[in-house]
């Protein structure tokens, strides 16, 4: 493997790739740099001028910005924790012998096929709804009054879609890392008269460590860019509730047509999602090898 | 302490009866190896004992009570996994400590056992290695570290050493059999390996088919083999067995000599030869004789000086003593 | 070398009639083919903004409202069509409306169909409570006929109203509601007016009917629902867009089709203003197209005399499109088939959108302010209002957070110094 | 663990899979069967058995046709995903069979280029897009799809492709194999199941990608993202409609899912599991 | 025809110098076995034979010219690897056939070849079979189908036995023997295997960290190994090395004689001691004797009959001929 001729061609076939993700990043990171020091509003392009740190210190005092930063958190830990712990559960239920495991594991994935503005469509309008929803109706089947969940409890709700849409990618990798666990292993552990309890805090859990490092890293990078299911159920409401970071970009960018403001956004939330990689990639990088 | 009794244990798996129904009693102490072709039921037949598997049928008694359905962890035993089945995540102390751990045994206790097991096999220095960090001689002795703390009633082990290499099997046969000297527990042992289980058996039981072909001491099944699948599997190399004219000569349907009873010359003897391969291992050479029309090879052992080389002619005579002679059934002769 | 026109619509009941009489165009006009891209509102304004905004060209027939009609114009971003056909008649359209697309006196955009609020009720659930809603109501006529017609175990709502956020949902009912209440967004310095009286009186009101009439989960019900609501029975009042008027009355869809009366946006007492709502999808060409003749082919063919019959000779004289020509109202057989006629025409009409409010402004726009950032503004106040009335603030505390949160993008924008 | 589960226990847990799998699903279910109600029975409260009619169906192909943003769909998906790959396998070969200290570091660089929010780049890959006349072309929607993938297409293949012996590439090396031979007769081949997973897992995220597909299109290059997006009217609640303009939109991607199910799972690991 | 020098060949992997310049030639028609223990670097010398890795110093000639920079493919040397590296999406026939399709052979010469190998090898029933299909056996024919029919100049092997089980690696132990014999062709073999070094090889390179310790034929290095090292590392069970007094009486820093050079009598002899574990092989026995006071354990071999057990005094008695002696270096005296 090693010869210098092997290294010199590994070179070259990293180049495409690389090259091309590095166009791919820097050229709209330059330009949104560059943006993001400009008062360019897309409704009024002619009057662009030179804006210096105006924008972002315009952007971090938005009165959401905090509760963004916030929102963002609890949005990716509630939906990652879910995802996790109901992943864990869910792989070790459908990987026992039932009859049908290959049906249920297909109605299990489902929800991974469906595009976020469609989930967040359906769920809005046929479950979560407090008057046509069925969660309405089953309230309302035991005499209680309908929640109004967008409105009471809009970021947990926004948690459940996003999670229900993830779970099923918890689950399948969960599911795999738990097929490899070694049988002789759990045998040997009944035999030092461990029970089941102990057997999964001490056997199962740290040999998923790994498939549990690849969940959070990967589904983190998406759940920080959320915004499409926001957009379709709360708009980020009432209030702010429901405002994310991403959210926050998208309303700049798309309702006040703020090029600046929201190129500024976008560096904020590009810099920060870069912290909590690095971050990650400290804290739980290790795992990975 | 460590009597182990199956009463016509049988095992089937669906429609499958891999182990017919069984008799078969371990004294306390004693150090029984399970051998036999790849299949036989040497792996079932432990995970039965060991409660990893349910009898289909018979009883299975441990000193004396019932335990067949007891669960494993209640009965008493260990066993020592061919995987050796470490925690991966857990340091060589919590492996070890792990059983324990379980039991629920203070902590003091715990420290103490772990510090003995840890002497005796060597382990003291690696206590705090993961399982990854260990070669594959101390894995094992950390796999036995973890049983022998519980101070079982016996040990069970599946082909322990089957992931090692020669040399190393050769270091960790001998400290199992120490270890079974001095703790005198009994120890029921599978492996495949010949050399294995005669060195280390007191008692070994050949299973063939799931069935019991013989039980008896190494030497006992070396010497007086019950039928001829005994007597081609025990010994390396293997016996050599002839039918047909020489067979006859003997009054019976097969007959075997091993390759140790056999004597080569260069002048004259009882069959003549050519040489084939041979091969030189210093202290022995193994002589493979071609068309000597009894047999398509007759596997010779002689000693390391021997000067034959390719394509020599030889005569072979067996030691007359030596010949085993089996029946149509290929059951033993007198 | 046929010409191809790509039309940007929303996906509302008319654009989708307009699209399956294509053909006729298309027949009318060799050589001209016609694509369409249809989007939710919301995706559509964001598509076609950003298009326009960079010259991007990709469409040649834009559906755009009021609202964007006046500013694009400013930017020089629509093409004039002051020079339609004769056949056209431009006389014809609503003067409120022709006035709302037109910027100095040039029109920039063909109303495809217009839109203003008028109140919508229960005649048979009023007659039960014993009270009469007149033609012209005030706020107090509204309250007091909601109470008597809330009916909690027949799941009967006195009055559904807008509470889903947004610019174009809650905001413009409220905006409205306040005109009528005699608010204004901005005194004539631009400095924003949620402290002031009338405000809060608006606001109390709104939060008052909405929790104490109104349908559950009401922040998140917007034009749709609460549509769905009347249509089953389960409101008594519904003041929205009088475009809900043929839904309402159509037998299809609603059950409570012959029981509808109607009335104009009510007002409060003392002050001389119905909220002057008025919208309409209108038809307009981006400079950036590149065949501006086909393109005003094609909107004098939606949007002229012609079409309201051509749809009624399919779809029954209920199914034209509204609130854009005199003529239509005229029209013995559409009068005979909307019942609603003569109501939409006097609320149309009584629309001013040129001074929305009864005290000074410096902006036009009747439930909207027509700057370019109301879009942002508005739907962050949305949500301020939107969040009062889930509970999880005050009135208060949502009036100054509109407050501070409308100076604050107001002084960026440079309104404010 | 061989011992034999009693018939009470397995029906127990196949009682509680079910339950779990049913309640999961369900969303997606009462979407397909409200697709089949008529729009007065979709509101009308819950109700499991539609009256199935195709009116729905029907009203939403005479409104948008579907099959040309289905082809380009499925013309997006697949296109995006193969030029990704052909980018990409040469790419993992290298960071699998020949690492240097930092391949760790650039496939992290990779993954955080997903990171850039998109509506905060919209305008300059709208720009660049009317430049280069991309706009509204498969060809450059296809372009962006491969690069908004290619991190994960890269990620996926290399620990699939660490998962193979070295050795069988030397041998093929010592074989008189190019490096050419190589990729395309040893390691493409035995990487199949793995490149099968990548493909269809990128098939699936860009046919799912709503961002982009509908700000880069009008007429030509629309998917069913788009057609999905003209289907939440402002003017009545059409759950029927929505519902059967849904299940039209994710019905193929979600064939294609259950069928390649297992497939798929060997690739989704992401070298979870080793 | 397949003549390989190595000139002052040397391997750094970055600061490590795991190969220092070494010279070495093998013959054309060698079977050559490298040996020594794990991490010795016989893998990488075999890599760097084959251009597998490129040396970091020296100069490899393959019959008389410089191929130092040739890469793999142009060396004409086939290698059978460990895990044997099959194609396991081609065929057998495919993966013979691919090493000649790579050289653009004529599709007749391709078949006749492949039949051939799979004649010799006996593979003519699995041709159309994939990899996964075979057992060990076959699969470790296949790869050598595969080398053969390249015709190549010299044939690597490393250790291409060691994933087989016991029985299995006799027989093909025995195979490759036979292919040599036949083909003629150089063959330079890994191996960690006692038996395999000495059973197949003409000459075997013993190595140790790097360092070439002796070059020989397996019975020179068996009964005259150059130093200790060498002496410790050829033969099974290991020779027994003594330091100190007994040592000294012979003359020498060290001295070692060989298990089957010492014989164990009940009654009298130069060395008393008490038998500690004992091996019954059948064939043989393996005594371990302790409390000598000459080293902790002496290995002794002693024929399968014998009587004595655990605990036994006895007597042992080397052969005065076969005793080596070694100097404070290590190095063999005389
Ligand atoms: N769970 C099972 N279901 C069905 N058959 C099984 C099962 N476990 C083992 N068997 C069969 O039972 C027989 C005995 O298997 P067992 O593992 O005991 O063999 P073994 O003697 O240990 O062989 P080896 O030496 O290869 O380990 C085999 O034929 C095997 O195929
Ligand atoms: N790529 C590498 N980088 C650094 N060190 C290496 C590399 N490859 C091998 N080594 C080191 O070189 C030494 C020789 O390795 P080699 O594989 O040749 O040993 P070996 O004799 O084949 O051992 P074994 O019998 O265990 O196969 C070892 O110490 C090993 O750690
Ligand atoms: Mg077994
Ligand atoms: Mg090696």
């Amino acid at each position: 493997m090693a010869t210098r001729q092997t290294a010199s061609l590994a070179r070259l076939m990293r180049a495409p790739a690389i090259v091309l993700l590095l166009i791919w990043m820097l050229v709209p990171l330059g330009m949104t740099l560059y943006y993001s020091f400009l008062n360019y509003n897309l409704l009024n392009p002619t009057n662009t001028s030179w804006a210096g740190w105006f924008n972002y210190q315009y952007f971090y005092t938005d009165p959401a910005f905090w509760e963004s930063i916030w929102n963002t958190l609890v949005l990716t830990l509630g939906v990652l924790f879910i995802t996790v712990a109901g992943g864990i559960l869910i792989a070790m239920l459908i990987d026992k012998p039932i009859f049908g495991q290959g049906i249920v594991r297909i109605l299990v994935i489902s929800p991974f096929f469906v595009m976020p503005p469609v989930a967040a469509l359906i769920w809005k309008n046929m479950i979560m709804h407090p008057s046509y929803g069925v969660f309405a109706d089953i309230a309302k089947f035991f005499g209680a009054a309908p929640i109004d969940w967008f409105a009471q409890f809009p970021l947990f709700s926004i948690i459940v879609i996003v999670a229900w849409q993830w779970l099923p990618f918890a689950t399948l990798i969960l599911l795999t890392s738990l097929q490899s666990l070694d049988g002789e292993q759990m045998e040997a552990a009944e035999m030092d008269g461990a029970p089941a309890l102990s057997r999964f805090i001490y056997l199962t859990l740290p040999h998923m460590a790994r498939a549990i490092t690849v969940v959070i890293l990967i589904q983190t990078i998406f759940l920080l860019g959320v915004y499409a299911e926001i957009l379709v159920t709360t708009n980020g409401g009432p209030g702010f509730a429901s405002t994310n970071l991403t959210y926050l970009i998208y309303r700049a960018a798309r309702l006040n047509f703020d090029i600046g403001g929201a190129a500024a956004g976008g560096i904020i939330a590009v810099v920060l999602a870069n912290i909590v990689a690095i971050f990650l990639m400290r804290a739980v990088g290790k795992n990975l090898d | 302490m460590g009597q182990i009794t199956l009463e016509g244990v049988a095992k089937r798996f669906g429609e499958v009866e891999v182990i017919p129904p069984l008799d078969l009693t371990i004294e306390d102490g004693e150090f029984v190896v399970f051998v036999g072709p790849s299949g036989c039921g040497k792996s079932t037949l432990l995970r039965l004992i060991a409660g990893l598997e349910d009898v289909s049928d018979g009883r299975i008694l441990i000193d004396g009570t019932d335990a067949t359905d007891a669960s494993p962890a209640r009965r008493g035993l260990a066993m020592v996994f061919q995987s050796y089945a470490l925690y991966p995540h857990m340091s060589v102390r919590k492996n070890i400590a792990f059983p324990m751990k379980m039991a629920g045994l203070p902590q003091d206790e715990q420290s103490r056992r772990i510090e003995a097991a840890a002497k005796a096999l060597n382990l003291t220095d690696y206590l705090d290695r993961r399982p990854g960090q260990l070669s594959g001689g101390q894995r094992q002795r950390v796999a036995i570290g973890r049983a022998i703390v519980r101070e079982p009633s016996a040990f069970l082990f599946d082909e322990p050493l089957s992931n090692l290499d020669a040399a190393l099997r050769v270091g960790m046969r001998l400290e199992i059999s120490e270890l079974h000297n001095r703790l005198k527990t009994t120890m029921i042992y599978v492996t495949h390996d010949q050399v294995e289980a005669m060195t280390m058996a007191d008692k070994i039981v050949v299973l063939q088919a799931g069935r019991i072909e013989q039980v008896g001491s190494p030497l006992d099944l070396y010497n007086r083999p019950r039928n001829a699948f005994v007597a081609g599997f025990i010994g390396s190399p293997r016996m050599n067995l002839f039918s047909g004219a020489v067979a006859a000569e003997y009054g019976a349907e097969t007959v075997g000599v091993r390759p140790e009873h056999i004597s080569v010359s260069a002048e004259g003897g009882k069959w003549k030869g050519r040489i084939g391969v041979s091969e030189h291992l210093g202290s022995d050479t193994f002589l493979y004789v071609e068309e000597t029309g009894l047999a398509e090879t007759i596997t010779v052992r002689s000693d390391g000086e021997v000067s034959l080389r390719h394509g020599d002619t030889v005569w072979l005579t067996p030691n007359e003593d030596k010949i085993h002679r089996f029946d149509r059934n290929g059951d033993r002769i007198a | 070398q046929d010409t191809t026109l790509t039309v940007a619509t929303v996906n509302n009941g008319d654009m989708i009639v307009m699209q399956g009489l294509t053909a006729d165009f298309e027949a009318n006009n060799p050589g001209i083919k016609v694509d369409w891209v249809t989007l939710e509102e919301n995706i559509l304004r964001e598509r076609v903004t950003t298009d326009i905004a960079t010259k991007g060209g990709q469409y040649d027939v834009l559906t755009i409202g009021t609202y964007e009609v006046p500013i694009w114009a400013k930017q020089q971003w629509l093409v004039p069509l002051n020079d339609l056909p004769a056949e056209y008649q431009a006389d014809d359209l609503l003067p409120a409306v022709r006035e709302a697309l037109s910027v100095d006196g040039t029109l920039y955009a063909a109303p495809f169909y217009g839109e203003s609020a008028m109140v919508m009720y229960r005649t048979d659930l009023a007659e039960a409570a014993g009270v009469t809603i007149p033609d012209s109501p005030t706020w107090t006529d509204i309250m007091a006929a909601a109470e008597a017609m809330t009916d909690r175990d027949a799941e009967i709502s006195g009055i559904c109203l807008r509470g889903k956020p947004g610019w174009g949902e809650n905001m413009a009912f409220l905006t409205a509601m306040a005109n009528s209440y005699g608010a204004r967004w901005f005194n004539p310095d631009w400095a924003p007016q949620f402290d002031s009286e009338e405000w809060k009186a608006t606001l109390t009101d709104y939060l008052t009917m909405m929790n104490e009439y109104g349908p559950p989960g009401a922040s998140s019900n917007g034009f749709n629902e609460n549509l769905s609501l009347f249509q089953q029975g389960k409101c008594g009042i519904w003041i929205d867009a009088t475009v809900a008027a043929s839904f309402v009355t159509d037998p299809e869809n609603s059950t409570v089709a012959d029981k509808v009366g109607f009335a104009q946006f009510p007002n409060k007492e003392g002050v001389d203003n119905h909220g002057n709502w008025l919208w309409a999808w209108s038809l307009a060409i981006p400079t950036s197209s590149d065949a501006p003749e086909a393109a005003k082919a094609f909107i004098a063919w939606a949007t002229g005399p012609d079409y309201a019959a051509l749809v009624a000779a399919g779809k029954g004289w209920r199914a034209a499109p509204p609130g854009t020509r005199t003529s239509l109202y005229e029209n013995a057989d559409y009068q005979a088939a909307a019942p609603f006629a003569a109501m939409t025409l006097t609320s149309m009409n009584a629309a001013n959108t040129q001074k929305a409010s009864v005290q000074d402004i410096p902006y036009t726009g009747g439930q909207f302010v027509g700057i370019p950032e109301f879009q942002g503004i508005g739907t962050a106040v949305g949500q301020q209002f939107s969040a009062a009335l889930a509970g999880q603030m005050s009135a208060d505390d949502a009036l100054a957070g509109a407050q501070a949160n409308t100076t604050r993008e107001m002084t960026r924008a440079g309104y404010i110094k | 663990m061989a011992r034999a589960v009693s018939r009470n226990q397995k029906i127990g847990w196949t009682i509680a899979a079910w339950i779990v799998a049913l309640v999961i699903f369900f969303p997606i279910l009462y979407a397909i069967i409200t697709s089949l109600k008529t729009e007065q029975e979709a509101i009308a409260g819950f109700n499991l058995i539609p009256s199935f009619t195709f009116e729905s169906y029907q009203a939403v192909q005479s409104q948008n046709d579907y099959f040309k943003p289905f082809m380009n769909s499925v013309i997006l998906s697949v296109g995006s995903t193969i030029l990704a790959l052909i980018v990409a396998i040469p790419a993992a070969w290298a960071m699998a069979f020949s690492p240097t200290k930092r391949t760790k570091d650039i496939l992290m660089w990779m993954l955080s280029t997903k990171m850039m929010p998109a509506v905060a780049v919209l305008v300059p890959i709208y720009l660049i897009f009317l430049r280069t006349g991309l706009m509204d072309t498969r060809i450059g929607l296809t372009i962006l799809l491969m690069l908004i993938n290619l991190p994960i297409v890269v990620w996926m293949l290399y620990t699939y492709f660490r998962e193979i012996p070295g050795e069988i590439l030397e041998a093929a090396r010592m074989d008189g194999a190019t490096l050419r031979d190589e990729i395309v007769h040893i390691l493409t081949p035995m990487a199949v199941p793995g490149i099968a997973s990548t493909l269809l897992l990128n098939v699936i995220l860009a046919w799912n990608e709503a961002f982009w597909t509908i700000q880069l299109t009008t007429t030509n290059a629309a998917p069913l993202s788009a057609f999905i997006a003209s289907f939440s009217s402002p003017q009545g609640l059409f759950w029927a409609k929505l519902s059967a303009a849904s299940t039209m939109a994710i019905a193929p991607i979600l064939i294609l899912g259950w069928f390649s199910q297992k497939q798929l799972v060997r690739g989704l690991t992401f070298g979870a599991v080793k």
